[in-house]
């Protein structure tokens, strides 16, 4: 991972836009303790509170249906790229060798079979030559390049050993309904 | 030596070359044909470059003739020009062992003659690796080069092309779109609703740094990364299709009123502005813009035009609505007084139209063709 | 430290996302889902590799399903496996800027579970590009892999890609196509007519060369540069659609008498065997082969078949004749007891038969497929 | 021009498949003095009087017709690859920057003006990613690769700087006719 190079190369700015980006950003990749180097980078800062994740559960995973290897699955609504359950790995895994983006774009799919909206992370699969199947592009809450929090049009493959764009997964961060 | 020795017994023993049985081996009566290169001849009117994945060609829209290609990496974002030095500049990056092995990020200049590199100069490895046009921004000096790196956070990569030197990077957060004016300036469209002007000094560093009022809202309707060039500054739109005519005077930045594409928004559905590539373009001298339009409505921003409009920008009139068999994928126009139409059909190939009698003049195998850019 | 400051700053500011005007913000509920990063399971029945211009993608024929993909250098001639090492070999090119810059040839090591790069071995940069099956031929030992060159006389590279070494270089003047036969043997086809059989040490030095008559005129009706390895041997063909058997013993080549496809070949159009990539293969079990033919006279080796011939190379019957609705591209026989055949679609998907009922079973995705591998 | 460069190497072998190669490879390339730096190789070895092209002629080129940026044009009757009068150059120039590979496949086609057949010799330009315009792939007396030297499918970018492949050329070496 090479989170720590980005950030001592000095040329890693948190901005306006990225400041979207943090959620996503700060989402913990246990294989890569990603949380935890955050957190050291945080301490002090009371940043981990502001993660608007609960830490209690009722429900365990999302109910839902369909067919992650179409572009016309419910968390595909603002997906861009190769689906990755196309390629080795599935709706939320990476296909094998190769290495999830850390930081991603955002966006906020309705459920069909619970009717509610939920916020998706959108992480690029990196470090192989594109997966070239399952081509998918919706756009629904697209924003331009220069609003990157919400924007597929970007490679979002930082952080990583290689930043070759593979394929993409979804995953759901949380319900945005009350 | 054993070599030379080998080559000439095998030479002395080379029966004549029979490829056929039946054909006589006798070869006379004509001198061998050599083969030669070819160099750049000078650029006429209507040329264009039309840039692909891994390369960008150059081709005369009159003849139809390509002229020459530059290989480039396969993550360019766009390749420019400057005449008066006969260069051209191209961000590129590459992986040592094709999609792993060590990055390399720089921008390459090659020569008119033979559009082959010869200079690299390396830049962070941060280089925004989308095909966007605004990437990547000559100044209007000719000097200093603009190439947009997104890590994530926004940021250019300053390249001082005549010297051949990475100057530095600066930090622009939540802005991008990089849209050259004044002399050595750029203006960029950001995330909050403002434009940022940012002025260098002739070394390349950053001299003055400007912001206009809000003047959109990013989620209600925000602006294109897509931006066209015109004879005082930049047309902008929105996706919902309004128009922007923005330029700087000094450190001031100047936004017009918007105005809506005529005839065009609806509540809903709609003929909106659109495409994954660069969609818009204008005829400085005439004030012509050219737009591809798609019938859609909120979040249709990268349907692919089944129509480019054709507006007056002085009058705000809409012109004429040029029907398309198949998507527009890409257009420009060029810049002469007689200008072309340059489209780039989608999974297609490359149409010429007179810009101004709309009548389609020839079509051109560009395999790939991504963004085109006027000579 | 400045960093983090800005950062937290940031975090502290950070207004809750609404990603949509009207949506609440609040997210409860559920524990945010976690990326994970798959490994390749074992390899079940019928698994197959595609192998396109610029990787490699590993598919189960019986689901269809891609399991995971090798990363390769555009000009791969091959990728192969070894399965008790659980390792893929392929020979590479690499220029260090795309299209120029200094070349690198290698071979390169890939594991099983990650199908990363875990090893690269240089060789010569003299390999043949050129994506054709038998310019790969890892020996039956598993331990060297042969490497063809063209540069533009004919010799192959001997990697030991146990010890993950260049062994050396060999000259084979005038022959190519490499055969694995025996433990650390090769056939390859020379363009005088004969066979040539060089046999390695275990060290990979070469120990013995060996030639056998001359059973084919090249001029007259040449054996093509495809060939598809048998229980015994290899099955070869002629551009007319003669068949021969070729296998070792030891230091002797044994050439079966040529037979003539059944139906195809008459004086000028007939059906004939052909295309540009792989199109024969051999149940090594059943004995049955797969050629793809198509109508056509001399010269049209290159025509893709627009049906698949099935041949019982015992009573050297033709048992079936499977129409195409699109040309084939490439095709191979899984080695299966319930074998499947994959057919590669010029400019379409990659379908899966049964083997033994031509029943089409489905029809894969694989952008680019070029040559398969049984697994 | 880096045919030394193959030489020195000792990895350059003449074979039998190569000997009918050898009237292409000493084809002269003017601007390289290719035939120079080969005749100053085979200098005493009487190398030069047995290329087979007669040095005094009556007639100076081929009168020809039809379009050169099409695959059927008689010159390309066992071409393979990329036209290079589809990509800034001509049936005999490289386009701009490229360099012509100096060893060739060669094949015989067929004149329809003057009904005689010529030796063509098919000369691969080099150094630039691939043209991609005006594919073309016809066989007439096409060979397997082991026979290389009539093989339009061996990448012909030999003794070249660079050696990608980017479009091919072709030249009349003589006329095969009485």
């Amino acid at each position: 991972m090479n989170i720590e190079r980005i950030i001592d190369s000095g040329y890693y700015w948190i901005d306006a836009s990225a400041r979207r980006t943090s959620l996503a950003l700060a989402r913990k990749l246990s294989r890569r303790n990603f949380l935890s180097r955050l957190g050291m980078m945080l301490a002090g800062a009371a940043a981990l509170p502001l993660l608007p994740v609960s830490r209690s559960f009722a429900q365990s995973s999302v109910l839902e249906v369909g067919d992650p290897q179409t572009c016309e699955y419910w968390r595909y609504c603002a997906m861009s790229g190769s689906i990755c359950a196309c390629c080795g790995g599935s709706a939320t895994a990476c296909p094998p060798g190769t290495e999830p983006s850390p930081i991603s774009w955002v966006g906020t799919c309705n459920n069909p079979v619970d009717g509610r909206n939920y916020l998706m992370s959108y992480n690029d699969c990196c470090g192989k030559s594109g997966c070239g199947r399952c081509g998918c592009h919706r756009t629904e809450g697209d924003k331009p390049v220069y609003f990157n929090s919400t924007s597929s049009s970007v490679f979002w493959c930082f952080g990583v050993e290689n930043t070759s764009y593979h394929c993409t997964v979804s995953l759901v961060l949380g319900s945005t309904d009350q | 030596m054993r070599f030379i020795t080998k080559m000439a017994l095998v030479l002395m023993f080379a029966a004549p070359l029979v490829p056929r049985p039946g054909s006589a081996p006798a070869l006379a009566q004509i001198p061998p044909e050599q083969t030669s290169v070819a160099t750049m001849p000078d650029a006429g009117p209507n040329w264009f470059v039309s840039k692909s994945g891994s390369g960008a060609r150059v081709f005369n829209a009159e003849s139809g003739e390509m002229q020459g290609q530059l290989s480039l990496s396969d993550w360019t974002p766009a390749v420019t020009m400057w005449n008066p030095r006969k260069e051209f500049y191209a961000a590129e990056s590459y992986f040592a062992r094709g999609a792993h092995g060590e990055r390399t990020d720089m921008v390459t200049v090659y020569d008119y003659a033979n559009l082959a590199p010869i200079a690299e100069i390396i830049i962070p490895n941060h280089m925004a690796r989308i095909a966007i046009r605004a990437h990547l921004a000559l100044l209007n000096n000719g000097r200093h080069l603009v190439v947009h790196n997104i890590n994530p956070g926004h940021s250019v990569s300053i390249v001082d092309v005549q010297d051949r030197i990475f100057v530095y990077e600066i930090s622009t957060p939540g802005c991008a779109v990089n849209l050259a004016v004044a002399q050595n300036d750029f203006l960029q469209i950001c995330g909050d609703g403002t434009l940022q002007l940012i002025q260098l000094e002739l070394s390349g560093f950053e001299e003055n740094r400007v912001r206009s009022p809000v003047f959109f809202d990013v989620q209600a309707d925000a602006v294109f990364d897509r931006a066209a060039r015109t004879a005082s500054g930049w047309l902008l739109v929105t996706h919902s299709g309004v128009l922007f005519e923005v330029s700087t005077d000094d450190t001031e930045i100047n936004i017009s009123e918007g105005w809506n594409i005529p005839e065009a928004a609806e509540e809903g559905e709609g003929w909106r502005p659109g495409g994954r590539s660069e969609f818009l373009s204008v005829h400085h001298a005439s004030g012509l813009a050219y737009i591809a339009m798609h019938e859609g409505g909120i979040d249709t921003h990268h349907d692919r035009g089944t129509e480019i409009w054709v507006i007056d920008l002085a009058t705000k009139r809409l012109l004429h609505r040029l029907e398309m068999e198949k998507p527009v994928s890409t257009l420009i126009v060029t810049q002469e007084t007689n200008p072309k139409l340059i489209v780039g059909v989608f999974e297609g190939n490359t149409d010429v139209y007179d810009a101004f009698t709309f009548k389609l003049e020839r079509s051109i195998e560009a395999p790939g063709a991504q963004m085109f850019e006027d000579f």
